[in-house]
């Protein structure tokens, strides 16, 4: 009876060990914030065609729509770990969303990869929550710095979008860092959704600084840009890594030539050979330039395939206990060194946090041009 | 508070002598239209008044006045000696003026014991009442303190409720309405709808009662039957019962007295016999034929 | 209508019986189910407090309000701001923090309560210029508080993190915890309907003006409805933030989206219902997350179909407009779920076998 | 060169004025809706959202020249709002006023889920559509302000429309048959006056004014998106009650006022630009404590 | 009860009508001929106003045939058959308050197209009424309750109707106005409407119709001329208030 017992599990985990590997990438597909999480899906999609199994497993892709809600971020994640029994996560886009799913998944013992969550809370106190992107303090004192240094711009307008703990967190460490280098800078408040920013535009124009900051995401800033060109305002314009989208160019025209944003990745720079690969890839595959929201979906992509991998290296058999599985994926997570993707080579530090450059983008000529790097050791503290 | 209420009954005069409700120089206005003009009278404790006169006169609009609905441009209204000019509806059914509606406005979802139960509501809601404290002068503000805590705790009302049920289902009975105790207000025919209604302004406990056209919508043998009926709960209930009817026959048939309004103001006054010869009622209002109608 | 009755006492203790039987389930739910679906189980309380609470404010006296989402943040805040810890606060508020909010703490009840307390403290502020107004523009204005609370905590960094938000507040949300609130709601709320003075809120949203010709303070008794409502409306905040784990003021989390999913809830389940709200609260859970599947790849005779993400929201709100065209008065309508409505039912519908197996 | 306070103040006015008036053109269609069916059509931002569609579809697909692009999103969104009145809101005539307002709700996470099935959720740039009109990104000088030609364009276009919609309710016999349903449905219907066809007529009216905002809107805010009409809907909503909901003059007043307290609140408290909004409904409720039925609305003396 | 030969504008055959669960009108018969006035009477829910609402087309009927000039219009949308000759008075008068007294007479004329009959018609009617031509331009609203039940019938007239139902014309009139409202039925008819007129006022409608029928809880309990009506014991005692 008990040798019977122990063939069927050796037969079962012998079946297991074909079995497919399942990955939930939780994304807002729609409500408010959706095109962003249909773009980190491309990018998660780019590189499951490249690395569809690990193994000599299957990997299987479980996309879920959280809606843009909170309530749904967390029941995604829930669902995920739940009845689809996934052995990591890939999510969310924004940070208040990370924080709502990340807290299931962190007491799940779930490991889980944000794309693009730059908060400094997600991943605060958490062991099982990572992510691909570095976060605001350094992007917002590497603007700063190259504000400051390169560009020679002393006096700044932040435009805060409200709304956004990611546009707030992002104002408030760029202002720290500028006017600790000795800059001067006013902030000014809208929120997502906005679509007109005259009033606010009128004040920069009486304020009359070198530089306007915006922090929130593309649409907004977009049109931000627009209706400060409109008005005649003539200094620098920069953003965050949310203004990172051909859809700034597609809206903003011809307003926003030559505004600056820092931002994970870009397409001219190539920063690896993986980051040709994926262009390449995703001109092929969607008939487009390639967004940093794709770019960071597909290197969390491949960062938890990786590490997958080294799991599995270590211990084969590990496959069959989806708990130990799950936290040695995690523990592999934090060991990405130099790992060569298309924003870059990264390194995943032991808070879990993405360390690389900061790429500076310039737009010229409708397009995103690589203008500079900005590295780590540079920012003041 | 009991001293307070021994004072009220020790200020009452002679029935029948004193204005219960006395209105003084009442104007209402809306816009540039003056619906009631300069209106001037008072309801004797007990007796059975009529206001009659054409559509649009303000005849309702004087009900209104009365019941606060609308606060007049000018005037004083006095009941039983205090001002309740700038009273709200519901301090005024406090107390004691009850009133039904030309259109009959009942609580359609509710049942009738319901109905008439919500009548009683003011009792715990404010058991104090406004009367007392009215007394000295304006409504005190703070005396229903602790209405919230007492909604909420249900502290010292659960046996005052199931008097309020006893009470009502006597009511009903009287009436004639303890068939349909349980139906729901809308389920009723249009004759017992304008039944409860009265039922309901009763239990209110008034000492006034006013009806805006109780008999509109009913056949001549219904109101033959309401006639008795509001001669019967005037006795029973010893209420003053001030009427607004357009039905010649109810008015001349049961009032004691009759006032005829006009463009808001008051052409004539006095017995049925009386308004019936005059000239000025007949040339405005009644005709020379009505009597055949 | 001769329909024999259930004594009071029979249904008291049939009642009982429910609730212990209703505690059964629950227990075996809380041993037996995974993780996901305790979460939505314990959700649908959460909605279903909500839900009972705006009931007793739009279904029982009438009141358009729109506002509840204010009274829900106000609450989840209050609560949360007191069950995070001293450092936890420290940690999260990046941006400094004032001294008091970070010194704050107590229990979960305790927090609960509080956040009661709290959002029917700012019903009742609300409550008397806005219940001056009267239908769409009494719902409009407090749509207005709710917004305006609503942009306060997204600017006042120093006291709830701005759109930053809370993290980390503990998951005390279990089944205990949000059925037991579930249950206090629905028994105060009722023994609040049948009394007088829920009477007298039926009677106000029945006619207004007769209301007030017997007698009736109007406004005093909106107001309570108005405070009451927001009571349980705070508590289903903190239930929520508890549940949640973190919370912000963002227009998808709090705002007027919210307000409109509970209200969804109640006409959906029958507006002026108690029943009907927890049944529509517990459809309007479930819809969503079983709905799900409709997004995912499937295949179709053969076909490979992609999942397409809207598909489910699309559903819901087809079968949501559907649903209202033909139960124009929700599922339950007025009615409530009673012993004595149940007996009525099952009588009806036996009638209508009897007749149809005759026929 | 920073602006002297005169052209601030001018910048902002004309700011001002082009939003309100944009918000009003919507707040139109909400308040002809409620006059006559006491619905608040919660749908109409997103009316205005497909008509932009439509215009940008126009414009892609079949290369529509803007005027024609224009026109075919007016009279798209015209035909979808009778459609949504026959589907969604003729059946439930009769029934108690919230759950109409529920279907409203529901049909209007609808038209959003649709836009975002079949447009996709992802943003698309309305200056596809008017790429090579340089003349419109022209700016004027006044007084110093800079003010875009569009926004001239733009306050002109919404005046000449308000002229055409206020013949066609005053002066019209289909215009007097809308103000003639606002008051009594079935007595209109004894006058022989198909009442449906007339409702459905306004909704396509109302829609084609969300449209034509929508068109303008996006020409100066050219960000398309399916949940683009949530925000502008909201406000002109709120624009229609603070005018006296019903009211057509109230609903154009009301949005110009939501437009100037917005600019100008930002304008002149910069540090309170986080609570734009706030002041917009701390005004809504000041008026409606002071007029509680909004600035024109007709006080409903209910008949005692 | 038509001699024959007599043309029938209207006839209602065994209608039945249903609100809801209520059946309201339990299967009546009635044949309005040309050129007369026919009068129901009946007590407050008796189904006088639901007989009228089904023939106009605002309620619809359960089972049953109504023939206009022989035409079957059971059901047929209340625009319809207003367009095919029939006209109402409402009711309580539901003249139109935010429109002007010319507008509301123009509501009437709403899908005639002939400028010159309706011009004729306006100055007809003010022959009629001359207090409404005083009043052309000012809000419906504002007039008197006398004024909107003239306002109510001009604004039915201006269609042009074959037939002209009037609910409850003297409903809520001073008993002064009654008469004048008696008076203008009897001068609109023997212009050559005819008149299918509802009323509490038994006493009144009866003196001034051809036939009348006596409506009790949706049956027709007895009909005949109205003369004879008027001698009748059953409706002396309970609609002309005599014992």
């Amino acid at each position: 009876m008990r040798k019977f017992a122990v063939l069927t599990l050796a037969l079962l985990s012998l079946l297991a060990l074909a079995a497919v590997i399942k990955i939930g990438v939780v994304l807002p597909m729609t409500g408010g914030i959706s095109a962003f999480g249909q773009m980190a899906w491309e990018g998660v999609q780019i590189g499951y065609s490249m690395k569809p199994s690990v193994a000599g497993n299957e990997i299987k892709l479980i996309l879920l729509d959280n809606r843009s809600e909170k309530t749904e971020a967390a029941n995604t994640v829930a669902r995920a770990i739940e009845k689809e029994r996934v052995a990591a996560i890939i999510g969310e886009i924004a940070s208040s969303h990370s924080l709502a799913g990340g807290a299931v998944a962190e007491e799940r013992h779930v490991p889980m990869i944000s794309p693009t969550s730059t908060n400094p809370l997600v991943t605060q106190g958490k062991k099982y929550i990572n992510r691909a992107c570095f976060i605001d303090p350094f992007q917002g004192g590497a603007a700063a710095v190259f504000a400051y240094k390169k560009l020679g711009l002393r006096k700044a307008v932040v435009f805060t979008d409200i709304e956004q703990d990611y546009s707030v967190g992002l104002s408030r460490f760029f202002m720290k860092a500028f006017t600790k280098l000795g800059g001067k800078v006013d902030v000014v408040y809208y929120k997502t959704g906005d679509q007109d920013f005259s009033a606010q535009v009128s004040l920069v124009m009486a304020k009359n600084p070198d530089v306007i900051y915006i922090t929130g995401y593309y649409p907004e800033a977009a049109l931000i840009a627009r209706q400060a060109r409109q008005m005649g305002y003539k200094g620098y314009i920069m953003g965050g890594d949310g203004l990172e989208a051909p859809e700034l160019v597609k809206i903003g025209g011809k307003a926003v030539e030559g505004v600056y944003l820092t931002t994970h990745f870009n397409a001219k720079g190539a920063a690896t050979p993986m980051s040709e690969k994926f262009v390449k890839m995703y001109r092929e595959k969607f008939n487009k330039e390639p967004s940093a929201f794709a770019a960071l979906g597909f290197d969390a992509y491949l960062i938890l395939v990786d590490a997958i991998e080294r799991a599995l290296k270590a211990n084969p058999g590990i496959i069959n206990d989806l708990k130990k599985f799950r936290d040695a994926i995690a523990v592999e997570i934090r060991r990405t060194k130099n790992f060569e993707g298309a924003s870059g080579y990264i390194t995943i530090n032991e808070i879990g946090d993405a360390v690389k450059s900061v790429v500076v983008d310039v737009v010229k000529n409708g397009e995103f041009d690589f203008a500079g790097l900005v590295n780590p050791d540079e920012i003041p503290h | 508070m009991m001293e307070n209420k021994t004072a009220v009954m020790e200020n009452k005069t002679d029935k029948g002598t004193k204005g219960l409700l006395v209105l003084d120089h009442v104007t209402m206005q809306f816009g540039g239209l003056v619906a009631v003009d300069n209106f001037t009278n008072e309801v004797k404790e007990g007796e059975l008044l009529g206001l009659i006169g054409p559509n649009g006169a303000g005849k309702t609009t004087v009900f209104n006045v009365i019941t606060g609905i609308y606060y007049p441009t000018k005037g004083k209204i006095i009941f039983d000696d205090i001002d309740i000019t700038p009273l709200k509806p519901h301090q005024i059914t406090h107390l004691g003026i009850a009133r039904t509606f030309q259109n009959i406005r009942l609580f359609y979802d509710l049942s009738v014991l319901e109905n008439v139960l919500v009548a009683q509501h003011h009792e715990i809601s404010n058991p104090d009442g406004d009367r007392i404290l009215l007394h000295h002068g304006k409504p005190a503000k703070n005396y229903q303190r602790f209405w919230l805590w007492r909604a909420i705790t249900k502290l010292g009302y659960l046996k005052k409720e199931r008097e309020m049920l006893e009470r009502a289902k006597e009511l009903i009975e009287k009436v004639g309405l303890a068939h349909v105790m349980y139906e729901k207000a809308s389920a009723l025919p249009y004759g017992e709808q304008r039944k409860l209604e009265i039922a309901r302004a009763l239990a209110t406990k008034p000492k006034l009662l006013l009806l805006d056209e109780p008999a509109a919508g009913m056949n001549p043998k219904e109101t033959e039957d309401l006639m008795e009926f509001i001669k019967k709960i005037r006795d029973e209930f010893d209420v003053t019962v001030f009427l607004i009817e357009h039905d010649m026959k109810v008015v001349m048939g049961i009032c004691e007295r009759i006032i005829v309004m006009d463009y808001g103001k008051i052409i004539a006054e006095g017995t049925p016999e009386q308004i019936q010869s005059n000239p000025r009622v007949i040339e405005a209002y009644l005709g020379k034929e009505w009597k055949h109608v | 209508m001769v329909e024999k009755k259930l004594s009071n006492k029979t249904k008291f203790w049939l009642t009982i019986a429910f609730i212990i039987f209703i505690g059964f389930l629950l227990w075996l739910a809380d041993r037996y189910f995974d993780d996901y679906k305790l979460r939505v189980l314990r959700l649908i309380a959460i909605y279903g407090v909500m839900a009972v609470s705006l009931n007793l404010i739009n279904g029982i006296t009438g009141v358009f309000s729109l506002g509840h989402a204010g009274f829900i943040l106000v609450g989840a805040y209050t609560a949360s701001l007191l069950t995070l810890s001293p450092e936890q606060k420290a940690m999260s508020y990046l941006f400094g923090i004032q001294p008091w909010i970070e010194k704050l703490h107590a229990d979960f009840f305790t927090a609960t309560i509080a956040g009661g307390i709290a959002a029917a403290i700012f019903a009742f502020l609300i409550g008397w210029p806005v219940l001056r107004l009267s239908g769409d523009y009494l719902a409009i204005a407090s749509l207005g508080f709710a917004e305006v609370v609503r942009i306060w905590a997204n600017n006042a960094l120093s006291i709830t993190n701005g759109p930053l938000g809370l993290k980390a507040i503990p998951e005390y949300s279990n089944t205990w915890w949000t059925y037991g609130w579930l249950l206090a709601t629905v028994v105060f709320i009722a023994s609040l309907v049948n009394s007088s003075y829920g009477r007298a809120l039926k009677a106000i949203r029945e006619n207004r003006i007769a209301a007030e010709a017997m007698g009736i303070n109007v406004f005093k008794h909106q107001l309570m409805s108005f405070v009451i409502g927001a009571f349980f409306a705070g508590v289903s905040g903190s239930l929520y933030a508890h549940w949640l784990t973190t919370i912000d003021p963002r227009l998808t989390t709090m705002g007027p989206m919210l307000t409109f999913y509970v209200l969804i809830m109640i006409v959906l389940g029958g507006l002026g219902s108690i029943t009907g709200a927890i049944i529509g609260a517990a459809i309007f859970a479930i819809l969503f997350e079983w709905l799900r599947d409709l997004e995912q790849p499937f295949s179709f005779f053969g076909i490979q179909v992609p999942g397409i993400p809207g598909m489910r929201i699309l559903t819901v709100s087809a079968i949501f407009i559907i649903v209202m065209i033909f139960w124009q008065r929700g599922i339950m309508g007025r009615e409530e779920l009673t012993w004595d409505n149940l007996i009525k039912w099952s009588r009806k519908l036996a009638s209508l076998s009897r007749k149809r197996g005759e026929g | 060169m920073g602006y002297s306070p005169g052209t601030f103040f001018l910048q902002n006015l004309f700011n001002a004025t082009m939003l309100g008036g944009l918000y009003a053109l919507i707040a139109v269609g909400y308040t002809m809706v409620y006059g006559i069916l006491r619905l608040i059509n919660f749908a109409h931002g997103d009316i205005m959202m497909m008509g932009v569609y439509f215009a940008f579809y126009a414009a892609t697909i079949i290369y529509a020249p803007p005027l024609l692009a224009a026109i075919i999103a007016i009279a798209g969104a015209a035909g979808l709002g009778f459609l949504i009145d026959r589907v969604a809101y003729k059946p439930l005539r009769n029934a108690p006023r919230i759950s109409a307002l529920i279907t409203a709700i529901g049909m209007s996470f609808f038209l959003e889920s649709f836009a975002v099935v079949v447009f996709g959720a992802i943003p698309k740039s309305f200056l596809d559509v008017f790429k090579d009109k340089t003349i419109l990104n022209k700016v004027l000088l006044v007084g110093g302000a800079r003010i875009p030609l569009l926004t001239f364009l733009v306050i002109l276009i919404t005046a000449g429309i308000f002229v055409v919609l206020f013949w066609i309710v005053y002066k019209t016999k289909i215009g007097m048959a809308m103000r003639a349903i606002s008051m009594d449905i079935p007595t209109t219907s004894l006058m022989g006056i198909n009442v449906d066809m007339v409702i459905g007529f306004t909704f396509a009216l109302g829609s084609a004014l969300a449209a034509a905002s929508g068109v303008m809107w996006a020409m100066r805010f050219p960000n398309v998106y399916p949940y683009m009409g949530f925000m502008p809907g909201m406000k002109a909503f709120i624009a229609a009650v603070v005018g006296g909901i019903g009211s057509i003059p109230g609903a154009i007043i009301g949005g110009l006022l939501l437009g100037f307290i917005e600019i100008f609140a930002v304008a002149y408290f910069p540090n309170f630009s986080g609570y734009r909004d706030a002041f917009a409904f701390i005004i809504l409720i000041i008026i409606l404590l002071i007029k509680p039925s909004g600035i024109l609305g007709k006080k409903a003396i209910e008949k005692v | 009860m038509s001699e024959a030969g007599e043309k029938l504008v209207l006839e209602i055959k065994d209608l039945h009508v249903y609100y809801g669960a209520i059946h309201a009108i339990k299967g009546i018969s009635i044949k309005v001929p040309q050129g007369k006035i026919i009068t129901l009477i009946g007590a407050n829910g008796a189904g006088k106003t639901t007989t009228l609402s089904t023939i106009s087309g605002l309620v619809k009927a359960r089972s049953g045939k109504i023939f206009f000039n022989g035409v079957d219009i059971t059901n047929k949308p209340a625009h319809a058959i207003n367009r095919m000759g029939i006209a109402m008075v409402p009711e309580g008068r539901r003249i139109f308050p935010g429109l002007t007294v010319y507008e509301n007479l123009m509501m009437g004329a709403y899908n005639r197209k002939d400028k010159e009959g309706i011009k004729e018609d306006l100055e007809w009617i003010f022959s009629l009424f001359p207090r409404l031509k005083e009043r052309l331009s000012q809000m419906g609203g504002t007039l008197s309750g006398g004024e909107q039940q003239m306002l109510a019938i001009s604004r039915a007239l201006m269609s042009r109707p074959r037939l002209l139902m009037m609910d409850e014309p003297s409903l809520g009139l001073a008993p002064i106005l009654v008469e004048e409202v008696f008076e203008v039925i009897q001068k609109i008819n023997k212009e050559g409407t005819t008149i299918l007129l509802v009323e509490q006022n038994a006493y009144g409608a009866l003196r001034i119709s051809d036939y009348g029928y006596v409506l009790e809880t949706g049956n027709i309990v007895l009909e005949g001329p109205s003369s004879e009506l008027l001698e009748n014991e059953m409706v002396k005692k309970a609609y002309l208030g005599m014992s």
